[in-house]
Parts: structure tokens; C-alpha cells; sequence
């Protein structure tokens, strides 16, 4: 059976209004138009004007209005058409609902989801393309998850939908319209990807590589590269930035003693980053062979030429480089192993 | 003596696209008038309590009086209705005491203790209770917040409405223009209070808005203007605001009134206003003053009954002021108590290494 | 034939806050009327060659095409001088090439390749020349930016001015109405202006606006309306909003317009609103129709004429479009070119470590 | 001869205004009433309501405004009276002036600072407290600077005004009233810091801290303690967060072979995660003789209550146990040969 993440995003959203009365879906073109990118296709016919709500191009306007319906009790799912334009609501993001738990010393929790697609798409540009990850992740009283395939999607913003805790869900727009084989779990009501949790796609013993969202895709065709060259990469799929799962990337490296992190976002203090720094801060720092390496987006805006996006994020071949390169000598030994 | 007497308000109210307004001839009887001097008299007594506590370096951070506005709060809160919500700013110590927080409360919140509302996490800007949705350090945020609190009354469909209240500063924002739009969009239960003390910190309202018909600012949205300093016209306006708004939709209510201390305790108050200004005010218009005045010119209320309230005021809050001072803090566990409802990180870090666990008191009101 | 005619504007100008308003009679010569058709042509023919070229996939990303709103740009182009500037949001094509950038200039920036005015690395909403302050992708942004440059422009003292464009959709953002009321208190030389096309996406401006007299949002700000279809009213308008913001202070002017595509390429634009009302514009108030044919009836324009600038306009763009299929992008080490206008970053990172280094090509304007 | 970190700032401000027509100052209360925090005082008075402006408070606008101004000639200091309030503008820094010089490919550079107090100053509580470092420096076409004291605050914000490019200058409220000495050459109107360089304001040869803003201070009393016991720790102040001098970082490294990065804003994503990363991809990495570590603020919002407060962000203590942890057996021995 297959999905797409569309579907996933768009059947989870079903499951949810469906279950529960208090939630709710608003955003920009979210109702009569199906969604900007087609996410909530059908919900606007099935439940109406009531819970499914148009709004103007007014992001912090109704950004604060889902946050102040969730402190009175209501379980809203605020879209942004895309991340970026989350930045003129990002106030009430992190004041307004993901400290308020603790600044009413647990009187008042904001059961919210903001979620929409994240980083960049193809051709939108400087202004289109920011990956949100790092920024959001770095304040506590938020949980941010980041799904890569349908189940991912589905599962996490159910599990989002039904947590009492402000979650952002980065999405990612070239993903919208994949579809990937699902087991039939994954399409029971009660489906549900525990946020906090990765998930290892693809098991190996030489190398781990560690990536969110659509990074996860470029991890999973290098391995397979690797596995030309007799090199076992095990790919690690994050799904929430926030709580890290650490301990999954640490009994990985126990078991690989190799690390490349992978994300499309920028380098400086993004995702790669804090992965290094708790590697180091732990004994899983004493497994690694080699220094942990990151790979990243390239550190300026993102331009709109097709030759200079495609170079701007990281693709195959420099996961490929970069493994070989952790790898040191002992990648020298796998393909001539291999042989 | 009289048990009810029926009063004109002192001035007519302003209308904004509206063809009917308030009340202007408004009953009070004993028990009311009795209730609102109390109220009255028990947050300028906070206030006065809470400016000693921040000189004795015993307050510390931001403490923003409400000093002189006390008729606003009491007279939006006598017109509320169990159904009904608020939402403020930072200027909140004398709302949190309306809205059912004991003067303990509020000033152990403001000294950080264990006892405060927040139990000291807050302080002085992020109080919360019941159908309060608290304080809010952020000037504006709170509107469509309170916005937001009124579509939960409207989705609920309980016959609830929410007060949004804000400052002359803070009306320039745009997300209150943006809170407006769609909440006539939507036609929410909410009243859109603009607080008009005349400064935002120390920029007088001319100087920071296009428009300072407050009232008006609403555009499609009907507006009232109502004398903040005269309790029974706040009153008034606000009974038939909320009738208004649970009928058809956002209206626009400016108070006008005056902030007695400066803006925060670090503001004398004084560069930007003469000091004659601020005399003047509270000898004419001192809302306390001339509710007080009135009341016993009409007979609802002697003048002993009057020491009577004010003894029993000042003990309370001395009481409280006491008790505040030397209440404990908060455990040192509690900086890790109650971050999220649903804690999901296997360790917190600290500010060397992950070594703390999430303590767990509290889940909130939303579940 | 003629060479100048006297010519009353369609429909008339509606007013706020304004005792007096454009002048309605307006003089066009013969060169004028020429310029005018050759633009707004170009223009059209631009933009059905961005779409062709969107449907080819040659273009990517967004595209928005500006097909119908025509005689807005070129009617305050005609009326801006030398010092005047101008700053809209995405919809851009059009003003590119208004503000002196030629066809290849805009078509090779939407195919990405290096002789576009942004050499390909900006793409559809983030083109820029002298005076013009570009596109912006982000709704609404362009508004308060405009207002600063027209801050810079009453700084200098240059006497020039800046026009702000937004649509009907943006007009509801907060921070349009910030600018407007710090245009005001500062009395900036600043249009405001309310491209209303009836449509923000797929929301209808009933559906986005409490008010949608756009032209009466900026409260105190005087306001214009002004039918957008028609280039000489544009003109008279902007001509007196120009004179009137270097005198009197900021001003908005909403042009009353239609959008003949859909939002960006992805939209067939049918589903919010009916084929025949799109037919219906195209048919009774295309701007570029009702001028030529307004022209060839006063004897300004003949046919022949109209024929000739329409071959010489479609050749034009036909061989720019041409050219921008096959003109080759920047080389790759054009992705850490120009990333500062003063760098210091030792290695910029790639995506595998610190291991490029930033080439600087150019420096800005502002030095 | 000892200046405040105020002065510093307010003679920055006038020394550059004198300098240069161009400049301009804007914020809330920046003019008639000197300043919320008085860095602005007495520039009114002499510059006039051309060139000190008081907004609304209506940060998402005055900020447009500041950025147009810059794009179109002057050079704008705009003033948010904390940095928390630069969440209502934060799409004009990064999408408005970050992105507007690389999406011109250079056509458009934008002259502006950005600037105010960062971080938690005194009993503010959670919306007033929170450290911005992180997230500006994570974007670029920024440049960020946090100085420390009196000559860092003067030099990196003329430094800062004379950028062509937009700059983030995130200061302390607590240190503004603290008095530092300062050299004759700090008051001259050509005194600059560059930006995107280090400065070592205690050598040292056991340990380096490394550290920005009030951070520095806790560091340098570290140092202190842990001399008393014979540990010798060199002490970086980074004054520039984005670029990140990491030549000085590796410098005192090669020397040190221990580092503890000091912050007080929150660990994920952080300026520690950031410099841990960038070890572990460096030579360097390989001089460690123990892992790096963090000491950074609690990861919960800000409390307001005294006690809490204190214990939210890194103190003296904390540092000195790190170091003595990073240290390890070392320790011991310096300590034994201290005695
Ligand atoms: C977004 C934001 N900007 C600035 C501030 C700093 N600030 C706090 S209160 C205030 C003045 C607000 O004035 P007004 O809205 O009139 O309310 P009042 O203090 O008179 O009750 C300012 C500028 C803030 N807290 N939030
Ligand atoms: C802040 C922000 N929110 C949302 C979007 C997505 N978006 C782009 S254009 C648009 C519609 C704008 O409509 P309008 O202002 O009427 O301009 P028009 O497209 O009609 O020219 C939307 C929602 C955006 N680019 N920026
Ligand atoms: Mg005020
Ligand atoms: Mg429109």
C-alpha cells in the first residue's frame, strides 16, 4: 500500500478533527481553496466553516488568536503557508505559547500545533527557502518535529495534534507529493509516531548518518552508495529536533564509531551541531574512530539559479565524500573487502 | 440613607458607527457601591504595598502600577458575567485581584515566593486565574490573544466574551489591527479595551498615534469611549458592550484615564509630564475620590463605613504585605518543575551537563 | 489626426479626508499616448511570455504575472520624476522593466541565467534598478521598507518621494498600518498604494477585509480611489498624491484593478471566482483595449501605429525570450559570491566544511 | 581612566553621528526621554528630531522603516529597547536586510545595526530573558556582535555603524552601568574593534573558557578561583559571534588542550554547540586531551523568582566544576604542584 505525505498530513488532520471537537485547522487558503498546497483537500467541505478557517495574510493576527483559543481550551492547528512567513508570528511562537506552561508555573498549558513546510522548495529563493529546525528546537517549551516520509507525517502530527504542549511540525514541501509504501497500521485512527523517538531506515555497521526531513533521502541513496563500495551506513531519520533522541544516535555510533550529520538547513548552531556537542559531552564520544562531521547547507541565502540551488544543499555525492573522509583507512578496507 | 440611587454619568459617552450607546442614567445600590469602593480602594492599596516592596529592593525586575485606573477594572469586572474572560498586559496586580487571586497572591508573586500565583515564577507580569488569561510582557501580544479567547467562547458556544485590554501605546501595533480585521471577519465576542492613560512609558499619545480617538480605530468596528475615571460609566459601557458583542460581533471601547506613577518603578514619571499635570488629575478626577464622594452625598455609604473599608483594606494588605516579605521561595528543583505538560526529554540540562529530571506538579487547565 | 486631446477620466475619483481631489481632465499628446500602449503592451507581452515560458519549465519557483493591472504601473510611471521612487511586493515583471530594465534584464532573472537584472540569483520576486527597491517575497514587508525610503528621500532632502505597493490581501497586515501611522507622525513622503485586484490568492477581498475601501484604511491618512484600468486616471492621481505627499505628508491611493491569471502559475484561478467574471474584465475594462481604442478614436493613435509598436513589442520580447531560454547561470562559484558587501568570514562553509572562499564582485549602492 | 559600558555605547553613538550625516538613531524612547536604558542619553539634545527618533512601539514597522532607509542611503541604527521585542521585526532582519544583498547578487547592500540589550537581565522573567546569539548568527548576510565591556561595546558598535553590511549588536543590560578601565586610544573617534575577531582577556596555559557577553565575567572570576588552586585558564572573549573567530579558539586550544564554552542563553543549537562542531572538524580536535564542554544557561524559560533566577545561568561554580571535570587527573596534578 502506498501514500503519499500529502495524504498523510491530510488523512491525520481528518483522524483529529474527527476525534476530538476542539481542534481545529486555520491558516491562509486552508478552507475553500484545499489548502495553498493542497493539505487539507476536502476537510473545508467535511467540517466546515467552523473548523476549518480561512484566514487574511495575517500571520501574527492569527497566529496569537490560535495561541489565545488554545489557552481557553481549544486545540488549534495553525498552517503557515510556509515557515518563512512564520517569522512575523514567531513572538507568539516562543512568548506567547511556548513559555507560558512554565511562566503560570503549570497553571496554563497551549495545546497548538503550527505547522507547514519548511526549508527550502524548488525555485522560491532567498526569501522562500529558510529551514526553521535549529531556531525552533533552540527554545525549551516547544517540541519540534520534523517528519521525512507519510508515516512520519502521519504519525507525528497526529501525536501532535494530541499533545498538550505547543509542537511545531516542519514539513517540507518537494515531500508533499511522494508517495511511500505503508503498512496497514499506519492508516488506523489511532496510528500515532511518538514524538522525541528516531527511527533507523536503513541498519549498517560502518557508518552512521544522521538527518531530518528530506535530508533523510540523500542519507539513504549515499548508503546505498556506500554499499557499492562494500561500506554499511546506517541511516538514522531524527523525526523530532526537539528532544533530540539522542540515544538512538549513540547506540548507533557505539555499534558504527563513525558520524556524519546531515541537514539542509545552515550550518551555524543548526542540528549538526548540537548532535557534536552531546556526542562530546557523552562516553559515546570515546567510541568514535574519527571525528564527528557535519554536512550542511552551504552558509549563504539561498539563490534562485537551478545550477546554484542544487549546489547549496548538501547532495549525494558530499555525503559520499564526507563518509569516505570519516572514514579514513578503513574505508580503504571495506572496498577492498568488498572486492 | 439610601439602599439604590440612580446617577447620570458624569461624561457623555463617545459613539463610533454605533446609533445606540450606553446607559447614561445607571442605578447603584449599597452592596455595589460598597463593593466597587472596596475593590477600589484594595488595589491602590496593592499597588502603594507593591511601589514600597520594589524600594526596599524586595520586588525586583519591572513593577507597572495601576494606580489612578482602578475605575477601568472595577467597572469592566462589575459588568462581567461568570462566561466571561480577560486579558491584560503587564499592569495586571489590581485584575489578578478581581479575578479572584487574594492580595497574598498577587504580592508573593511579586516577591518571588511560593505563594504568589505564579508561585513566583511569574511575577509581576505573568499572573494568570481562572478566566484571567493573565498579564503579558509583550506590549500587543495580548490582543489577539484575548481574540483567540473569545473564538474558544464562541466555538464553545457558552455566551462568553472576552476583554482584550491594551494601552494608547500599544494601539499602534499591528497585530490589534490585524486582531480587529478578523474578528469582525469572524464576529467574535470581543471587547477591545483600549486603557488611554495618555503615555506609553514616556511618549504621550500624540506623539505616537495618527488617530487618538482611540475609540474609532476599529474602522468597521463600533467604538464607545467612556470616562475611565467614573467607574459607573465603565460599568455601563461595558453591560452594553457585551450585549453587543454576543450579538453581532467586535466592538472597540476606549477608557480614558491616567496612570498616577511612572511607567515602571525605574520611571520617576516627571521628564515627560509636569508634576502639576499629575496633581491636577488626582484632585479632580481621582476615581476612588469621587465614587467615594459621591456614594455619601447620595447616602448609599457614611463616612464610617468608609474607615471601616479602609481600616479592614489597609490591614489585609499589611497582612499580605507581611506575610509576602518573608514567605519562602521556591525549592531550587522547582527552575525544573513544570516545563512542559507532557514532559518528553529524558533529561534537562542544567547549566553543566544533563543531569536534571523534570519534575512533573502541574499538567494545566488544558486537557 | 491630432497631437494632444482633452480627455475626462472614466469614473470618478472618490475621496477621503481630501476637500479636493486629481484633476479629471487631462491632457495626453500623441508621444504620450504612444509611450503608454508601447509600455503597457510590453508589459502584457511580458508577462505572456513569463507564463509560456512557466509552462515550459524553464521558468521555476513562483511566477506571478501582472496581465490585466497594466495601467496601474505605467499611470504612475508616467507621473513619477527623476527622484521618486518605488517598492512593491512580487508582482513585479512589469515595474522591472518600467524602472528602466530592458526584456532580457527580466526574462533571463526568470530563467535564472546570468544576464538577468539580479544575474539569475534573485528569480521572480527579487529583481531591483535604480529608484527601485525591488519585489519582495514577503507579504505586506514591502510596505514599511517603502515608508523608509521615502524617509531616506525627506533625510536627503531631495524632494523625491517613494510609492509603496501592496494588494488588497497585504493591506490587512499589521504592519502596513504601523507604517502608515509612522508615516504620518512624521509627515514621510510616501504613496501608499492598494493594488486591489479583488483577490489575495484564492480570498476575496470581502472574504480578508472588514473595510475593503481600501483608499479609507489609513484613518488619518487621506486616501484616493481610482479606477485602475485606466492609465490617465492613474496618472492624474499619482500627479496630485505626488504633490500632495511633498507638501501635506503620506497619503493612500488604491487602485481599482483585476488580475486576469491565477496567483502564482500553479493557480488556474477559476475556482474562487467564475470564468465570465474574469471574461467580463477582459472584455469591458481591459486597460490596454479601452486606452487604444480611446486613442485611435480621438485620432492620438492610428491603427497602423498600433500594429507597427505591437510587432515591434512582440519581436522584442520574442527574441529576449529567446535569448533568456539559452543564456547561460552564473557558474557555481557565483553561490558564494556576493553573499557580503564586506566579508569577513575566513571560509565561507560549503557543504562539507570551510572550504570556500568569498569572491566579491560588487559592493552595493551603498557606500 | 574608567568608563561605563553606557558611556561606551553613547559616545559610539556620537562619535559616528558627528562623523557621518547618514546616521541616524531610531527606537522607542530613544530621543526625548535619552533612552529606556539611557544609552541614547543626550544625543536628543544635540542631534535634534532629524536624527534621534522616537517610534510607537511598533517594532515589525520601525524596523521596515530603518531597513528601507538603509537600502536607500542612510545608515540607521535602530534601537529595540530589548531584543526580545526584535521577534515582532525579526522577517525584516533576516529576510529584509540579511538576504537583500546576496538576492540583488549585489546590486542592494544594506548599512544598518541593530542593537540593544540581549539576555536576561534582573528579574524580568521568561518573555524578557531570552538570548538571541544563537539564532541571529545562525542566518547569513548578518554579522552579530555581543561585547563584553567598555572598549568592546564602543569599538564593535562604531565598527558596526561603519559596516556596509546589516550588523546585530546584542548588549547586556546588567553590564551597562559597569565601569571598566580603558586605554587612552579607546576614547579616540578612530577607535574600532573589529568585528569577527577574538580577544584573550586572560592568558593562561591549562584550560581556555570561552565565552561572550556577562558570560566573560563568570569566566574571568572562573579563572580566578581555579588560579587559587594553581590552573592557569586563558579566558576568550568572542565579541563577534557571527564570523566566529575560531583561529584564536584553535590558537589557545593548541595550547590549553582543554575547552569549556561558556553562554548564558540556551544549549540547543547554541554558540557551545556551534564551537564543539567546529573542533571536531578542525586539526585541533586532535590536541584535545578531553572532550569539550558546555556550560550554558538551564534549558526552561526564565524565572522571575530570585533563587531560581540565579540558578538558570552558569555561575562561577559551575565553571570551575567543568573545568576540574575537563580537566580531569590534570587537575590534580596542578593542584598538587600549586601546593
Ligand atoms: C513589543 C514590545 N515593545 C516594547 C516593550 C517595552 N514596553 C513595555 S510597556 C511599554 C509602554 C506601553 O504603553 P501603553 O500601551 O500605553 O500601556 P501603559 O503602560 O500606559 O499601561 C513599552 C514600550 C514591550 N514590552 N514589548
Ligand atoms: C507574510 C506572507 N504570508 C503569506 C505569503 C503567501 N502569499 C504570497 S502572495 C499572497 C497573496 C497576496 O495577495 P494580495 O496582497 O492581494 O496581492 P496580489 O497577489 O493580488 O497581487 C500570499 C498569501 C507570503 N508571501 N508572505
Ligand atoms: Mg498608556
Ligand atoms: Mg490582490
Amino acid at each position: 500500500k502506498q501514500m503519499t505525505v500529502r495524504d498523510g498530513l491530510n488523512s491525520a488532520l481528518d483522524d483529529e478533527l474527527a476525534r476530538d471537537d476542539r481542534v481545529f485547522l486555520l491558516g491562509e487558503e486552508v478552507a475553500q481553496y484545499d489548502g495553498a498546497y493542497k493539505i487539507s483537500r476536502g476537510l473545508w467541505k467535511k467540517y466546515g466553516d467552523k473548523r476549518i478557517i480561512d484566514t487574511p495574510i495575517t500571520e501574527m493576527g492569527f497566529a496569537g488568536i490560535a495561541v489565545g483559543a488554545a489557552m481557553a481550551g481549544l486545540r488549534p492547528v495553525c498552517e503557515f503557508m510556509t515557515f518563512n512567513f512564520s517569522m512575523q508570528a514567531i513572538d507568539h511562537i516562543i512568548n506567547s505559547a511556548a513559555k507560558t506552561f512554565y511562566m503560570s508555573a503549570g497553571a496554563v498549558n497551549v495545546p497548538i500545533v503550527f505547522r507547514g513546510p519548511n526549508g527550502a522548495a524548488s525555485g522560491v529563493a532567498a526569501q522562500h527557502s529558510q529551514c526553521f529546525a535549529a531556531w525552533y528546537a533552540h527554545c525549551p517549551g516547544l517540541k519540534v518535529v520534523s517528519p521525512y516520509d507519510t508515516e512520519d507525517a502521519r504519525g507525528l502530527l497526529k501525536s501532535a495534534i494530541r499533545d498538550p504542549d505547543p509542537v511545531v511540525v516542519l514539513e517540507n514541501e518537494l515531500m508533499y507529493g511522494t508517495a511511500f509504501p505503508i503498512d496497514d497500521k499506519v492508516t488506523d485512527p489511532d496510528f500515532l509516531v511518538p514524538i522525541g523517538k528516531a527511527k533507523i531506515m536503513r541498519p549498517g555497521k560502518d557508518i552512521t548518518f544522521v538527518a531530518h526531513s528530506k535530508a533523510v533521502e540523500t542519507c539513504l541513496l549515499a548508503a546505498a552508495e556506500l554499499a557499492k563500495k562494500g561500506i554499511e551506513a546506517e541511516v538514522i531519520n531524527l523525526r523530532s529536533i526537539r528532544p533530540l533522541d539522542m540515544a538512538t544516535i549513540f547506540a548507533s555510533v557505539r555499534k558504527t564509531h563513525h558520524l556524519v550529520t546531515v541537514e539542509n538547513g545552515w550550518p551555524q548552531h543548526g542540528v549538526g551541531a548540537e548532535i557534536c556537542a552531546r556526542i562530546m559531552e557523552d562516553q559515546t564520544f570515546f567510541e568514535l574512530d574519527a571525528p564527528v562531521w557535519r554536512c550542511c547547507g552551504v552558509d549563504v541565502p539561498m539563490p534562485y539559479a537551478k545550477t546554484l540551488e542544487a549546489h547549496a544543499l548538501p547532495r549525494v555525492n558530499d555525503l559520499t565524500e564526507a563518509a569516505l573522509k570519516v572514514l579514513g583507512g578503513k574505508a580503504g578496507k571495506a572496498v577492498a573487502a568488498a572486492k | 440613607y439610601a439602599t439604590e440611587a440612580t446617577i447620570e454619568v458624569n461624561r457623555p459617552f463617545k459613539l463610533h458607527r454605533l446609533d445606540e450607546g450606553p446607559a447614561t442614567t445607571v442605578k447603584l445600590t449599597k452592596d455595589e457601591a460598597l463593593k466597587y469602593y472596596t475593590q477600589m480602594q484594595t488595589i491602590r492599596r496593592l499597588e502603594t504595598a507593591a511601589g514600597n516592596l520594589y524600594k526596599e529592593k524586595i520586588i525586583r525586575g519591572f513593577c507597572h502600577l495601576y494606580s489612578g485606573q482602578e475605575a477601568c477594572a472595577v467597572g469592566m469586572k462589575a459588568a462581567m458575567r461568570d462566561v466571561d474572560n480577560i486579558i491584560s498586559a503587564y499592569r495586571v496586580h489590581g485584575w489578578t485581584y478581581l479575578m479572584g487571586v487574594s492580595p497574598i497572591g498577587v504580592l508573593a508573586e511579586l516577591t518571588g515566593a511560593q505563594s504568589g500565583c505564579a508561585r513566583g515564577k511569574g511575577g509581576s507580569m505573568h499572573m494568570y486565574s481562572p478566566n484571567f488569561f493573565g498579564g503579558n510582557g509583550i506590549v500587543g501580544a495580548q490582543v489577539p490573544l484575548g481574540a483567540g479567547v473569545g473564538l474558544a467562547c464562541k466555538y464553545k458556544g457558552n455566551g462568553g466574551m472576552c476583554l482584550a485590554l491594551y494601552g494608547d501605546g500599544a494601539a499602534n501595533q499591528g497585530q490589534v489591527f490585524e486582531a480587529y480585521n478578523m474578528a469582525y471577519l469572524w464576529k467574535l465576542p470581543v471587547i477591545f479595551v483600549c486603557e488611554n492613560n495618555n503615555y506609553g512609558m514616556g511618549t504621550s499619545s500624540e506623539r505616537a498615534s495618527c488617530n487618538t480617538d482611540y475609540y474609532t480605530r476599529g474602522d468597521a468596528l463600533p467604538g464607545i469611549w467612556v470616562d475611565g475615571m467614573d467607574v459607573l460609566a465603565v460599568r455601563s459601557a461595558t453591560e452594553f458592550a457585551i450585549n453587543y458583542v454576543n450579538t453581532h460581533g467586535p466592538l472597540v471601547m476606549e477608557t480614558n484615564t491616567y496612570r498616577y506613577s511612572g511607567h515602571s518603578m525605574s520611571d520617576p514619571g516627571t521628564s515627560y509630564r509636569t508634576r502639576e499635570e499629575i496633581q491636577e488629575v488626582r484632585q479632580k478626577r481621582d476615581p476612588i475620590t469621587s465614587f467615594k464622594e459621591m456614594c455619601i452625598e447620595l447616602g448609599l455609604i457614611t463616612t464610617d463605613e468608609v474607615k471601616a473599608i479602609d481600616l479592614k483594606v489597609r490591614k489585609e494588605v499589611d497582612d499580605a504585605t507581611a506575610f509576602a516579605k518573608t514567605d519562602a521561595e521556591l525549592a531550587v528543583s522547582h527552575l525544573w518543575t513544570d516545563v512542559s505538560s507532557n514532559n518528553l526529554e529524558t533529561k534537562i540540562r542544567g547549566t553543566v551537563g544533563y543531569n536534571l529530571d523534570h519534575i512533573q506538579e502541574r499538567k494545566g487547565v488544558n486537557h
